[in-house]
């Protein structure tokens, strides 16, 4: 199974990415898309900035694919695409997509790859809110 | 060819450059690299975390550093 | 919170139904996809026929979506809709869409909504083989 | 007005036809229709299950069946 993995600049095609992991041989298909919010830790956000290593980040996504794979041997396909640069409010910045045979399993990997993503792979946030910025999770 | 270490979100901000050259002889390893970068630059060490990428991949401390690799600074990521 | 729940049929528009589920209150949209396998138990399936009881089906999606509000007071979006008729392979059967401000409630209320469907919502599933037809799930 | 009963998915197929007319007088509770249903065609015994929706709500056993009821009989759904 390859993965369709990218990191982009460009508005996020949600139907392109749902449509790469469909197969008749896949009955379950769960995804994820995380949009922009309105407000983070209770103050009001205005914009997103997006910086990826984009190299690293896609090897590193690579391996929490092959993770999955190893976890739900039944996983038959995975897109994930994620957003780089300045977002707006409602704007999609990630999109992970599963195709399993069976329902349960096409959340749990799902989950799964959004989950360690977030841990691994290099993508940093700024959030832009009314009166400044911040580089998201940077401190404890 | 000096030791190049590439820089991204926050320690971009912190150190004020993109790329950070290293001076000769560079820290052998990924552990000598993250104190001497520590060492200069003290607020990485008030960051969640900081690692090293070599090539990639997330370096351990004792990891060596040759002179070709592809060196980043990897503060705490945020994607999602 | 209105859910957006329909029983149509004519081809399910996903991006209809997650457009419905997006705002800008809630960053995390779940969607679970079930599309016509080509296999059931073994036996190559070549279409599936949907029947449904469309006044009941939908009083019963609605009592499923009030649940999962209670459950999840989070829940701020919920669509579903589920295609009745005949389907080929590959065409989407049911689509449901979740939007909450937070990851790990999604998934979940996603997956309450998808599971308990299928145990209360008045819908039947005929599956077609090559030697016969057989109406999914009504013997023990 | 004579009760009827909307038949769907298995239960058509058993009874041959989409509704069904009770005889007058008709059953006067969901447990009672049951079981005149089940003594008239065996093979609705032979379901994993066989509810009665009363106005699109699953109704036990004692409701009480009015002639201006919506009753259909359920067989094991199978949606998604």
């Amino acid at each position: 199974m390859t993965p369709h993995l990218s990191i982009t600049d460009q508005p996020i095609d949600v139907a392109a990415a749902l449509a790469a992991v469909q197969t008749d041989a896949a009955g379950a298909v769960n995804s994820f898309i995380g949009t922009v919010r309105n407000q983070s830790g209770g103050r009001r956000v205005r914009r997103l900035h997006y910086e990826s290593y984009d190299s690293m980040a896609l090897t590193q996504l690579g391996h929490v694919v092959a993770q999955a794979c190893e976890r739900w041997p039944m996983l038959q396909e995975v897109a994930v695409v994620h957003r780089k640069g300045t977002l707006s409010l409602g704007d999609v910045a990630v999109v992970v997509a599963v195709a399993t045979p069976h329902r349960a399993e096409s959340f749990a990997a799902c989950q799964f790859i959004i989950d360690t993503l977030k841990q691994v792979v290099t993508i940093w946030k700024r959030e832009e809110y009314e009166d400044g910025t911040e580089w998201v999770a940077a401190h404890p | 060819m000096a030791l190049k270490i590439a820089l991204f979100g926050i320690t971009r901000d912190i150190v004020g450059q993109p790329t950070l050259e290293m001076p000769t002889p560079a820290p052998a390893t990924v552990g000598a690299l993250l104190d001497y970068l520590r060492a200069q630059y003290p607020a990485l060490g008030q960051l969640r975390s900081c690692a090293v990428a070599v090539n990639s991949e997330y370096a351990p401390a004792e990891q060596a550093i040759g002179s070709n690799d592809e060196i980043a600074l990897i503060p705490p990521v945020a994607g999602g």
